[in-house]
């Protein structure tokens, strides 16, 4: 007879998500989410915020991944207002991105080896997103919540001496990772934990509407990046990182190329900077209409729909979250798994709950 | 069985490097030029226009009364340092500091009144490290 | 399907549900339809390829009397995004699920039926999602007469 | 008036009941008593397990804060943190000790000492060095591997019976964890010493050790050890075998409950399991208390802390299996290269006894 157990709110490894657990023996049959323990109505808020005072709150939506959430919505604010940051602009943004893209891939990649006890990735990659955030703290004045990104362009020029310490910083993460790879993913005892664990295959990831890494790992090739460039996307030489298994292995696998991916975005882009002025000016009211724009975030594709009513303040303001496409990843996998598996597939999806409840 | 065996020759192998740990209550990180910390507000050049409580976005700063004029008042219990304040004062009145050691035993502590807030910050008492130093020892090619 | 072709399908084959329906820019389309015919709508595009749903929201208009709910549909084979949309009224919103087209709806729906009281028929777990449990029935804080309490 | 006689008891039956005072404490201060007391209280008893415990977690937090590229314990005590283990048995004697309300209280409150005791007892039976005319043990048999693996082999009953007393769903699961990890290695552990006993030709721990006076038994028994040490690492719960209290599955397994003293308790038993492990491995494979020039205990707790520095060290380097792998490992690995070693070293005892 199942016994249902709440996975959650009070567990070691939970984090805010609960999931009841229908658990017969070690075998878990049936689960059920119970999320929104974070949830701040970050939604209503905009309506009574102006579009410059909702920055650093959005930014909260997702703090392991700031500055992506930051453009998301900034992309949509200059959208409706029909403004275009300027080149020099585009490239800054491109370098905060993919530096919170990183921080919140060693994050991930952190957590997702804590769920089997394994400490040492949890704290070498702890250690080394310190590096990033020192990065981070150099070029926008804060560690995590950068508030960096605004309307009309960035807040802040490249401070001096930043080309120097970041290509030191990046050659050292670049050879770096190659001890992760040795460490994490050619131990066989990661590899027994998570190689076919939560396989989730092409179609279903796509019919899930599951996003980001995850979306990668099951072999489907679409980058939010690639595929309807943004800002100086379409200027970089980058791949997108594609693997056929689907299983949780693959997920964290697909990430940490993706590190490798964004140094050599980065290193691209503080090469390619071109001069030039930084911010535009843009108009004080947010015009009447509605836009959606998406944006390619560490943990999938941000979806920013925005309308407008002419005032300053958002009408509405619909944030359709990365986690909160991959939760459903998330439930529909964990059916007929050991009690065991239930951690690393939710790691496995880097699943944010500060990000689902908003 | 190599891949069983790997681990445990990178685990002893790292168990002699040199350790990433700041000691923190003994050295301190010092902070990036452009960091946002504690705002230091300059009486002098303040002329209590109340664009920075406008513009901030958890209604952190209000304007008070002090020795008959208007001086923004910062609650650092709400502040969320995004600087929105110091972009937008038009007398350059406001400015960050940085200092980021505001902890304190109760809320109201926490409220910095106009001349609380026109002191300036606190240097750091314990050694200062500058810079975090990369071991280029990590890495393969190094062991 | 690329989005142009998508317009005229949707043209020709849904003519008597159609309110609207035009390319917007480049990949990115909006379809308006009466409630009646959304099912329709969403089998047709999902055999144009649009597999899965990026998001579901609903906009409250107290003017209009209406609540408008848009489905924004992604194309992984066109990157392309179409977004369909069908405004209910307001007294009594109500929509028939989706869930049968795409499976990812599911959450989505919760939530808008959540937080604007928009009603899917048929749907399976129609309950409370991200608000607390001692949530009052029947208050729908997106609507535009919830209003957030001052702050002191 | 009647005089009755007064009932007198007799001299003898006096004597004997209650001894006089002399006699006692001259019974008491002989040398069995006092090298018994030395050998309770000091080594191998309970001066010796608690030093022990101390140094062990300060050294696996130290090893496995290194690994990490950390520093680790660093602020109480002389050197970095000896004394953290002190300091953390302070604060855990602080705490309440809560029950839950529909636990059986009994047997919750008798599980954590009955852990404790068990392990304890284990140190009774082990000879650690050879002194004239005999070992330094505080109990001889000539079974006492048998002993010692019999006695070790209930702990997973134990906490059965404190995840069926707490009255926990995490702690039942623990507990049927338990009880799955005992099938997974305790036929490959029993085959891989059969193994040694095989070449010893003696169940008794120290005709084991006197007989590796030439060549260690890792030598000839490579596979052997190889099982020995991974089955051991399962019996007592270190890292990559720690499923009975995976944290992040289960919270703590069957201890999940506990709180205070009798945490500090259970978290004492598993360092005294590691120290009795890795007197085994040590008598078992290692040559146990043999080596030049120094005394044979220095040489035995050498040794011995070398092998507890790689039972830790697992903690670091590998993730934790699931409950099916290791059960898997345990029959289709370790018992077949088990049987293997036990096979060969009957070849090899024969081929001795057939050439020589």
């Amino acid at each position: 007879m199942p016994v249902r157990v709440a996975w959650g709110i009070q567990h070691p490894m939970s984090g805010h998500l609960t999931l009841y657990l229908d658990v017969d023996g070690d075998v878990v049959l049936n689960t059920e989410p119970d999320v929104g323990y974070t949830h701040r109505g970050l939604e209503k808020i905009a309506e009574y915020r102006t579009y410059l005072q909702y920055v650093p709150i959005i930014e909260r939506a997702c703090d392991f991944d700031s500055s992506n959430f930051a453009l998301g919505y900034v992309r949509a604010v200059e959208a409706l207002m029909g403004v275009e940051a300027p080149e020099r602009a585009k490239y800054l943004r491109v370098i905060a991105a993919e530096l919170s893209r990183i921080m919140s891939h060693l994050y991930a990649q952190a957590l997702l080896s804590m769920t089997g006890g394994f400490e040492t990735m949890t704290v070498w990659s702890a250690n080394d997103r310190e590096l990033i955030l020192d990065l981070l703290e150099m070029l926008t004045g804060a560690r995590v919540t950068h508030t960096y990104i605004v309307p009309g362009g960035v807040r802040w020029d490249l401070p001096k001496g930043f080309k120097e310490r970041a290509f030191e910083v990046l050659n050292y993460l670049e050879r770096r990772i190659w001890d992760y790879y040795k460490m994490l993913f050619q131990n066989r005892t990661f590899q027994d934990r998570t190689m076919g664990v939560g396989v989730l295959s092409k179609k279903e990831a796509v019919e899930l509407g599951v996003t980001g890494p995850s979306l990668r790992a099951s072999g489907v090739d679409f980058d939010v990046r690639r595929d309807d460039p943004y800002e100086a996307y379409d200027k970089l030489d980058f791949d997108v990182i594609v693997e056929k298994d689907g299983d949780s292995y693959t997920r964290a696998l697909v990430r940490f190329y993706e590190i490798a991916q964004s140094i050599r975005i980065i290193k691209q882009a503080l090469k390619d900077i071109p001069e030039g002025p930084i911010r535009v000016k843009v108009p004080p009211t947010l015009p009447k209409g509605e836009v959606y724009t998406r944006v390619e975030t560490g943990r999938g594709e941000l979806g920013i729909y925005l309308v407008g009513a002419g005032t300053n303040k958002p009408y509405r303001l619909k944030i359709s979250a990365p986690s909160f496409r991959n939760l459903a990843g998330l439930v529909y996998l964990c059916r007929d798994v050991p009690m065991g598996d239930i951690p690393v597939i939710y790691y496995s999806f880097d699943i944010l709950l500060l990000d689902v409840d908003r | 069985m190599s891949s069983y065996i790997k681990p445990l020759y990178m685990a002893w192998l790292h168990a002699f490097k040199r350790t990433f740990t700041v000691k923190y209550p003994y050295e301190v990180l010092k902070p990036a030029d452009r960091y946002r910390g504690r705002i230091e507000l300059n009486m002098d050049r303040c002329i209590g226009c109340g664009v920075c409580s406008y513009v901030c976005p958890n209604k952190a700063i209000t304007l008070v009364e002090h020795e008959g004029r208007k001086y923004p008042q910062f609650d650092y219990g709400r502040c969320c340092f995004c600087g929105f304040c110091v972009d937008h004062c038009p007398r350059a009145a406001l400015k960050h500091t940085h200092e980021y050691e505001l902890a304190s035993y109760n809320k109201e502590d926490l409220v910095f009144s106009p001349s609380k807030a026109a002191e300036p910050p606190k240097p750091f008492e314990r050694r200062v490290v500058t810079v975090r130093k990369l071991d280029s020892k990590l890495g393969p090619g190094h062991g | 399907m690329n989005v142009d072709k998508v317009v005229e399908e949707v043209k020709a084959r849904l003519a008597d549900v159609l309110l609207e329906a035009k390319v917007e820019r480049k990949n990115y389309a909006h379809i308006k339809v009466k409630p009646e015919g959304l099912v329709r709508a969403a089998q047709l595009l999902k055999e144009c390829g649009y597999s899965h749903p990026a998001s579901v929201t609903g906009v409250d208009y107290p003017d209009r009397g209406e609540i408008e709910v848009i489905y924004h549909v992604e194309s992984i084979e066109d990157k392309a995004i179409v977004a369909l949309r069908t405004a209910v009224s307001r007294d009594n919103p109500s929509l028939p699920t989706l869930r049968d087209v795409w499976m990812g709806v599911h959450y989505h729906e919760r939530e808008t039926w959540e937080m604007l009281g928009v009603k899917f028929e048929g749907h399976p777990e129609l309950k409370r999602f991200l608000l607390q449990e001692d949530w009052e029935e029947g208050v729908y804080p997106l609507r535009k007469e919830f209003k957030l309490k001052p702050e002191s | 008036m009647i005089k009755l006689p007064i009932p007198t008891i007799p001299k003898e039956l006096v004597r004997f009941l209650i001894p006089p005072l002399d006699q006692l404490v001259k019974g008491l201060l002989s040398p069995e008593i006092m090298e018994l007391l030395i050998k309770v209280l000091v080594f191998p008893g309970f001066a010796f397990i608690m030093l022990y415990a101390m140094i062990a977690v300060w050294g696996e937090r130290k090893l496995h804060a290194r690994v990490h590229l950390r520093i680790g314990p660093y602020h109480v005590g002389p050197i970095f943190g000896l004394f953290q283990l002190i300091a953390d048995g302070i604060k855990l004697l602080g705490k309440e000790i809560i029950t839950p309300e529909n636990a059986h209280k009994v047997l919750y409150h008798l599980a954590p000492i009955l852990i404790m005791t068990l392990s304890m007892v284990v140190l009774a039976f082990i000879p650690f060095f050879p002194v004239d005319g005999g070992y330094w043990v505080i109990y001889y048999t000539p079974y006492n591997l048998l002993v010692i693996l019999a006695l070790f082999s209930l702990r997973p009953f134990i906490m059965i019976m404190a995840g069926w007393a707490s009255n926990n769903k995490y702690c039942t699961m623990g507990a049927m964890r338990a009880a799955y990890q005992l099938l997974a290695y305790e036929v490959p552990l029993m085959l891989s010493m059969a193994s040694v006993v095989i070449l010893a030709g003696s169940f008794d721990l120290a005709k084991i050790v006197e007989s590796q006076v030439g060549m260690w038994y890792i030598a000839p028994c490579f596979l052997g050890f190889i099982v020995f040490f991974v089955a051991m690492m399962a019996e007592i719960c270190r890292r990559p075998l720690d499923i009975i209290t995976a944290e992040q599955e289960i919270v703590f397994g069957p201890w999940t409950e506990y709180t205070g003293m009798e945490y500090g308790l259970i978290m004492m038993s598993e360092y005294v399991d590691v120290a009795i492990a890795s007197f085994l491995v040590t008598m078992l494979f290692l040559g146990g208390w043999h080596g030049p020039g120094l005394h044979p205990l220095a040489w035995l707790l050498i040794k011995m802390g070398v092998v507890s520095a790689f039972f830790f060290i697992g903690r670091s380097t590998w993730p934790r299996l699931r409950i099916d792998q290791l059960l898997d490992a345990g029959w289709r690995k370790l018992v077949p290269l088990a049987l293997v070693q036990v096979f060969a070293s009957m070849l090899m005892v024969y081929l001795l006894k057939v050439v020589f």
